[in-house]
């Protein structure tokens, strides 16, 4: 029915398959405009957040999915301006990913501060010397980047792609693409590392506070490299869940091996790092401060000392080691293991910074504050997973995302296909002759 | 014009991106932030011309001066007045938040009669005429019938104009049963009575005293005047001044006094006869006073040698025998010693030979009329009115003998008994009133056994309340008349608790009445007015302000200016004149005490097999105690450990906690002889092993939803316990179990 | 966020921050203008092409 | 012209917690002054607005050993290290609280605020207070607001402000009579003025004749740390250089002042 929006030479489910999945997880996207337009119009006290609780399980969800949509920027990074040629083919699927990761990051904020319709004054009446303009700033441009690396790819649509100036335009952008890469490089850099800062500045937090260099705390540097450490799992880990779903094998392994090896190397270098930050912290700036490390850990009921144990170790040095490790990084249990465990790090690293953070008492005579988020927190947080799922549905069903699933999934053209595709066929061919020696992904 | 699908998307990207780049976007933006600044639930609230206003705070017996700031008309805060001698500038938290009863949603906005069955709230507006008429004609049919005595008129002061009134229309009327309150403050005037003849107020002087030894009375906590308290506590460094306080749990006035000592709860009475066995035996008395100006200390000074020596004090009271000895010792060689008592607030009267034993301990180091000691003061005589003519109806009521037994007999030096009062409800259908009169008193909330009041009130066929809020009592009432609030009226506020001086503050309306209310004052005359005869001929005055102003008379021009009107020249009298008892001296055993007064401490209600704890109401500053209830603002300043949603929280020392299996926030079930309540569980480790506390001024069910609805009434689960000396409640607290709810 | 907004200061801070900012927006302005340009440029061309088939 | 024209102030206070007797006056002044709202529950205290908050610190010993003390907290009004760098303000990406360099008064602009609570969560001490809902008064209360102080609306911070308001009023009134200094009991905030107990003392520390700077002894080159042995500040160690004093004559309460790792000893901190 709408095969002919399909990309060239692929197979995709029914319709009404499609419809089907569509509307589950479009009925969780409803629950969670539900609870969106409940925050809007009741206001925050909608959810459980508190005095003690200023920021909550929303900005740890915005956190972790700009931490995980760091994948777009680094591999962009290394497919344009290192010229990691191979990334191509993953480079859409980052980008769209990285896409719905910010777009969601963005909807949270909107939903997460108490005066919405004035959010713009972010903006105009900026401070510059707080992180979250920073933030601000360098997200909603970044957003900007993302979109125009992802606009090319929706004009590949083959129906859209018939207008010449659509035609022209995917052309063109992919053409400078590079330029776009680097700023969004740039943009990246900061505002990972300015979500970095929003605890590291908080000085009258010790348990988030961190040295400076310069004007930015080392957390500032950490949450970069991790983003770019930990977002290419994140890509493998969706890219892998597509692949179960579609059933197909979308990317070729050399292409996931090589970005599974970049990646790890990325955890070891960072949490090699992370790990200096930590004991530098734990034995030098918290003792200035009158805290031993274990104040951090006890007396209550959640945030026990395993919560280190597990960012660190399980969730970091572990990944990392069988990801650098070229034998258990070709096997795709251990792999998917090291992804899987990545990913949880890096959550788990931004809910520390967020989080525990609020939890942990400041004032000798204070009480640890322990938080649960109420239904309408947990829906408007579900709610960008919901559509996530959906922009990948479409996505994956219109768009040529995936450059090597043709040549990974030959399928044998329909005989009743044959008799009405003489006229695209030319367009094919004339295709392959625009696509050659192009800089931008495309159908190989 | 053709419109395929190409132009029409054609069309709509062009007006978007047309719309974009028009003012219409921006212009949008901006204004949703003008729009998000002033929504108009926010209320703006009205700019004006800044004055100020004084009058005096009726809301508890501490008799402050207060200045309302106001922008124009309203009233907009609620300070202390800077000067007044009483509270010198300062307020406390409940004068502060004194606006939102001006304002609140629990006034009373009209006459209101009830319509639905008692307490149901169901109520019409009736109008003020119809109001009184109703009242009028009751009050008539019942003289006709010739039972004046079956009204009764229940108060929570008898001091000034208004109660004057009332007890003027009641003697006119024909009733002997006009019921005052029986607080701390009412027990030291009878105390002061019985051992000195003296009928006035008791005053202590406790900014020239340098050691004062409280026995259990919350000074911080709400005792007597609280400012003038407070500012006693703040300068005491400057005077050098100790503070010693006897307490079974670290109150706020414990915490912060130079020594706590723990005790026993109900014993301090015992401790100070304690205290006053070393006195005598080591001969540390003032024997100028005792020997010259006091009588019964021989048979006092047996009584002591023989019942309280130090090792039976210290087993009853829990008190060490050489703290006690040290604490004698350091009382009688202290230059201005003074003993206070009073339990927690003040708002139970206790036995009165507690009071008494602290008196005599006065006494003994010569702290009578002594600077830093405890004043004997007449009372401000200044209503002078002529003894009215009673006609045949009011002369045979007024030969009935009062309900509650107050000072006739064995209570012969009681002004009035309101436990007793409703006690005996039961025990004679014919005693039950048959209208009652209710006048700023709340009794169904603040009486102990408050089941047993509401059974009592549910007898009593006609109840009439001058509330001017919905409170617990104006709830069961079956006509409300509401008085303005203190701050919408002229009323004189005489003899501020414990005050040193004969002073008479004086309210005055701040504000304009908000409502349809009338002056209980002009009530009562209109009332008068239309019984007639003798009744109105005893009310010669047009209303309530010309009444004041004559009574007042010279006194009125100085109070209308500064607010009250003091006896700057008063000097106590010496000790040789100031004595009217038979003998004209200080009575240790005091005067026609029925019975002997020196029995000890009374036990708590309740066996102890049963109930192996001791639950202990305790008073603090930020809860209101008597007859009103806590404004929103207080109730923030409501600690967590204290009140969590609906569940109040009892204090009970870990070590109680773990014998019961208890944790802090454990739900637990509180049952005591009289009742049962949920509670939670807070753990302490300012309160004695094998106590409850429990705060008073919760579990209130009227007023509004600020207030009504959190926590339990400690009067429910508290009983009274009958002083034989005095009548007098004598409770301190009850026996109890708790178990995990 | 523009100099006459009154919290604006004539800082390093203001300086480096904003710089980098209308740094950035300028190159994704500049570069999308000369896509659309660029691409409207080819289509007018081919077009121009395809009428003398 | 006159040297003390124009010399910036630094309000602060002085409270004694020997004096303070944890009566909540001054929580309830500040309500009173500042027009702020209350709810039906109020018992959730991470709920509930009280820009004065009253502590009660215990010494942590058995019965009767133990001991209680009150610890009235304001906002801090801290100045950081330098230049007003506050923790609150440093933070805020709207510019919607300020340090008054004049003053040194920490301010919040209700309309500027938009409420992303970042400086809730720089905070140490919990002085700011988020506008959960929309404020609504009972019955009449609406009548007794005051027109000084605005009323907030929901989804925005709100804090103590030292009575600001107040202290514009002052400054009116003494530019009107041709002054261009304040007399200390001139401005002075609604708590100080209200407590019956005495303990409050508020005035600029930076004046050595006002009684704060006289209790307190600011040490300019410590960053105002006091050079009184029985003063102290919250937190000291963080550099949040707060304009709040204490002053006890406690070793346990002034310990809880601050945090310090195990078997430290407070002289130790002293850098």
């Amino acid at each position: 029915m709408d095969s002919a929006l399909f990309p060239k030479g692929v197979q995709r489910c029914s319709m009404g398959k499609f419809f089907l999945g569509l509307s589950i997880a479009g009925a969780v996207l409803l629950w969670g405009v539900l609870g969106l337009f409940l925050c809007w119009i009741k206001g925050l006290n909608q959810t459980n957040m508190n005095d003690y609780y200023g920021f909550a399980i929303w900005i740890w969800a915005d956190l972790a999915v700009i931490a995980l949509g760091g994948g777009a920027f680094f591999t962009g990074l290394l497919r344009y301006i290192f010229g990691i040629d191979e990334l191509k083919n993953i480079i859409n699927f980052a980008v769209l990913i990285g896409f719905i990761c910010y777009s969601s990051a963005l909807l949270i904020l909107a939903i997460d501060v108490g005066q919405p319709l004035r959010s713009w004054f972010i903006f105009w009446h900026a401070n510059v010397h707080s992180m979250l303009t920073e933030v601000a700033f360098c997200l909603s441009c970044y957003f900007a980047v993302l979109t125009i690396e992802y606009i090319p790819l929706i004009l590949e649509n083959r129906q859209l792609d018939k207008v010449p100036f659509i035609h022209n335009l995917t052309h063109n952008m992919h053409h400078i693409m590079a330029v776009f890469a680097a700023t969004g490089a740039f943009l990246s850099f900061f505002h990972q590392g300015s979500l970095g800062g929003v605890p590291g500045v908080l000085f009258g937090r010790p348990f988030a506070f961190r040295e400076h260099i310069l004007v930015w705390p080392y957390s500032f540097f950490l949450f970069t490299w991790s983003a770019a450490a930990y977002g290419p799992c994140f890509t493998l880990f969706i890219t892998w869940i597509t692949e179960k779903i579609s059933g197909k094998q979308l990317v070729k392994d050399n292409v996931v091996q090589l970005l599974a090896k970049i990646s790890g190397w990325m955890i070891i270098t960072y949490i090699i790092a992370k790990i200096a930050d930590t004991v530098y912290w734990a034995m030098v700036t918290a003792p200035s401060k009158g805290f031993a490390l274990m104040d951090f850990y006890s007396n209550n009921a959640l945030y026990g000392i395993w919560i280190l144990f597990a960012e660190i170790v399980l969730c970091g040095v572990v990944p990392g080691l069988i990801l650098i490790s070229p034998k258990l990084r070709a096997n795709p249990t251990t792999r998917l293991i090291a992804i899987i465990l990545g990913v949880i790090g890096v959550s788990l690293n931004r809910w520390v910074l967020v989080l525990q953070v609020m939890a942990v008492p400041v004032m000798s005579f204070d009480t640890w504050a322990l938080y649960y988020p109420s239904w309408q927190e947990v829906a408007t947080t579900v709610l960008p997973v919901a559509y996530g799922v959906m922009m990948i549905m479409i996505s994956y069903r219109y768009l040529p995302i995936f450059p090597q699933e043709v040549e990974l999934n030959p399928i044998e053209p329909l005989p009743t296909e044959t008799v009405t595709e003489i006229e695209v066929d030319k367009e094919t061919a004339e295709e392959a002759m625009v696509s050659e020696g192009e800089p931008a992904p495309a159908q190989a | 014009m053709k419109i395929d699908r190409r132009s029409f998307l054609a069309f709509g990207v062009g007006g978007a991106a047309g719309t974009a780049l028009s003012p219409l976007p921006w212009k949008l933006t901006d204004d949703s932030s003008i729009w998000s600044q002033r929504w108009p639930w926010v209320p703006i609230p009205v700019d004006g011309k800044i004055g100020y206003a004084q009058s005096t705070c009726m809301l508890c017996p501490g008799g402050c001066g207060i200045t309302v700031r106001k922008i124009d008309d309203r009233p907009v805060k609620i300070e202390g007045q800077e000067g007044h001698p009483v509270n010198q500038g300062g307020i406390c938290i409940l004068g502060m938040a004194g606006l939102q009863f001006l304002y609140g949603p629990s006034r009373v906005k009209t006459p209101l009669k009830r319509t639905g069955k008692r307490g149901q709230g169901q109520w019409a507006q009736i109008s003020w005429e119809a109001a009184l008429n109703e009242v009028a004609e009751k009050l008539g049919t019942l003289r006709a019938d010739g039972r004046p005595q079956g009204l009764a008129c229940m108060t929570d002061t008898e001091r000034g104009t208004i109660p004057a009134l009332l007890k003027r229309f009641m003697t006119v009327y024909g009733s002997p049963n006009f019921i005052g309150p029986a607080s701390a403050q009412d027990a030291q005037e009878t105390a002061v009575r019985a051992m000195a003849g003296v009928d006035g107020t008791v005053g202590f002087d406790v900014e020239k005293a340098d050691l004062i030894l409280s026995f259990g009375s919350g000074l911080l906590d709400g005792w007597g005047s609280p400012v003038r308290m407070f500012q006693a506590y703040s300068n005491r460094q400057d005077r050098k001044t100790q503070i010693v306080q006897i307490d079974s749990r670290l109150s706020n006035t414990a915490a912060k006094s130079d020594r706590w000592i723990s005790i026993n709860p109900g014993t301090e009475g015992t401790l100070a006869l304690g205290l006053a066995y070393h006195i005598i035996a080591k001969s540390f008395y003032n024997k100028v006073f005792v020997d010259n100006f006091s009588a019964g200390f021989d048979s006092f000074k047996q009584k002591v040698m023989a019942d309280f020596s130090p090792a039976k004090v210290a087993e009853i009271t829990g008190v060490p025998a050489d703290i006690i000895s040290e604490l004698a010792l350091q009382f009688a060689t202290a230059h201005r010693p003074l003993a206070i008592c009073g339990r927690g607030r003040g708002s139970a009267p206790g036995a009165l030979s507690d009071t008494m034993a602290v008196l005599a301990l006065n006494a003994l180091v010569g702290s009578i009329n002594s600077d830093g000691g405890v004043r004997f003061l007449p009372d401000p005589g200044y209503i002078f009115w002529p003894d009215p003519d009673l006609d045949p109806i009011a002369l045979k009521g007024n030969e009935q003998s009062r309900l509650d037994g107050a000072g006739t007999g064995q209570f012969s030096h009681t002004r009035s008994l309101p436990n007793r009062f409703f006690e005996q409800f039961g025990s004679d259908q014919r005693n039950v009133p048959e209208i009652m009169l209710i006048a700023d008193a709340n009794p169904l909330y603040t009486l102990r056994d408050t089941k047993a009041v509401q059974a009592a009130l549910d007898q009593i066929p006609f109840i009439v309340s001058f509330s001017s809020f919905m409170d617990e009592t104006a709830q069961q009432a079956d006509l409300i008349l509401p008085n303005h609030t203190f701050l919408e009226r002229y009323q004189d506020v005489p003899a501020p608790a414990g005050f040193t001086r004969p002073f008479i503050g004086l309210a005055r309306p701040v504000v304009a009445p908000q409502y349809n209310t009338r002056h209980l004052g002009d009530v009562i005359i209109a009332l008068a007015g239309q019984l007639k005869g003798t009744i109105i001929r005893a009310f010669g005055w047009d209303n309530y302000l010309a009444c004041l102003k004559d009574t007042l008379d010279e006194r009125w021009e100085g109070m209308i200016e500064k607010g009250f009107w003091m006896d700057d020249h008063f000097s106590s009298p010496s000790w040789d004149a100031m004595f009217t008892t038979g003998t004209g001296r200080f009575e240790f055993n005091g005067e026609k005490v029925a019975s002997d007064p020196w029995t000890g401490a009374v036990a708590a209600e309740g066996d102890s097999s049963t109930f192996p704890l001791i639950l202990v109401p305790y008073d603090s500053i930020r809860l209101a105690g008597g007859s009103i209830g806590n404004p929103p603002f207080m109730m923030k300043t409501v600690a967590a450990t204290v009140l969590v949603k609906a569940d109040v929280f009892v204090e009970i020392n870990p070590e109680t906690a773990r014998k019961y299996q208890l944790n802090e926030g454990t739900p637990a079930m509180l049952t005591t002889p009289k009742g049962e309540g949920k509670v939670r569980i807070h753990l302490s480790e300012g309160i004695m092993p094998g106590l409850v506390a429990m705060p008073t001024g919760l579990g209130h069910t009227a007023f509004d939803d600020f207030l009504a609805g959190k926590g339990v009434n400690v009067n429910e689960l508290v009983g009274p316990v009958e002083d034989a000396a005095s009548g007098f409640d004598a409770a301190w607290g009850i026996r109890a179990k708790l178990a995990k709810a | 966020m523009f100099p006459f907004s009154f919290e604006w200061v004539w800082d390093m801070g203001h300086l480096v921050f904003h710089g980098g900012l209308w740094y950035a927006l300028t190159i994704l302005g500049i570069g999308m203008t000369y896509c659309i340009i660029k691409s409207i440029v080819d289509t007018v061309k081919a077009d121009g092409s395809d009428s003398h088939h | 012209m006159k040297q003390a024209h124009g010399k910036t102030k630094k309000f602060g206070m002085v409270i004694d917690l020997d004096k303070c007797t944890g009566c909540g006056t001054c929580m309830v002044a500040c309500m009173a002054e500042n027009n702020v709202p209350f709810r039906k529950d109020e018992t959730d205290k991470r709920l509930s607005i009280t820009w004065m908050q009253v502590y009660k610190l215990t010494n942590g010993k058995s019965y009767p050993d133990a001991e209680i003390c009150y610890l009235p907290r304001p906002c801090q009004h801290c100045e950081g290290h330098h230049s007003g760098h506050s923790p609150c303000v440093s933070v805020c990406p709207a510019t919607a609280t300020d340090y008054d360099s004049e003053t040194g008064i920490v301010s919040q602009i209700y309309t500027r605020c938009f409420g992303c609570r970042y400086c809730m969560a720089a905070c140490p001490y919990h002085a700011r207070y988020f506008n959960w809902w929309d404020p609504v008064w009972p019955g009449d209360m609406e009548k007794y607001l005051s027109p000084n102080v605005s009323p907030r609306m929901r989804g925005v911070v709100e804090k103590c402000s030292f009575c600001f308001h107040r202290y514009q009023l002052a400054m009116e009134k003494a530019i009107l009579e041709g002054r261009h200094e304040l007399e200390e009991q001139e401005y002075q905030t609604s708590c100080t003025q209200a407590c019956p107990a005495g303990a409050i003392t508020f005035g600029d520390l930076n004046n050595p004749e006002h009684k704060v700077h006289q209790l307190a002894q600011p040490d300019p080159h410590h960053h105002g740390r006091p050079k009184n042995p029985k003063v102290f500040r919250l937190l000291e160690r963080l550099h949040t250089n707060p304009k709040i004093y204490y002053f006890s004559s406690k070793e346990w309460v002034r310990r809880a002042g601050d945090n310090y790792v195990k078997d430290e000893s407070k002289s130790d901190h002293h850098e």
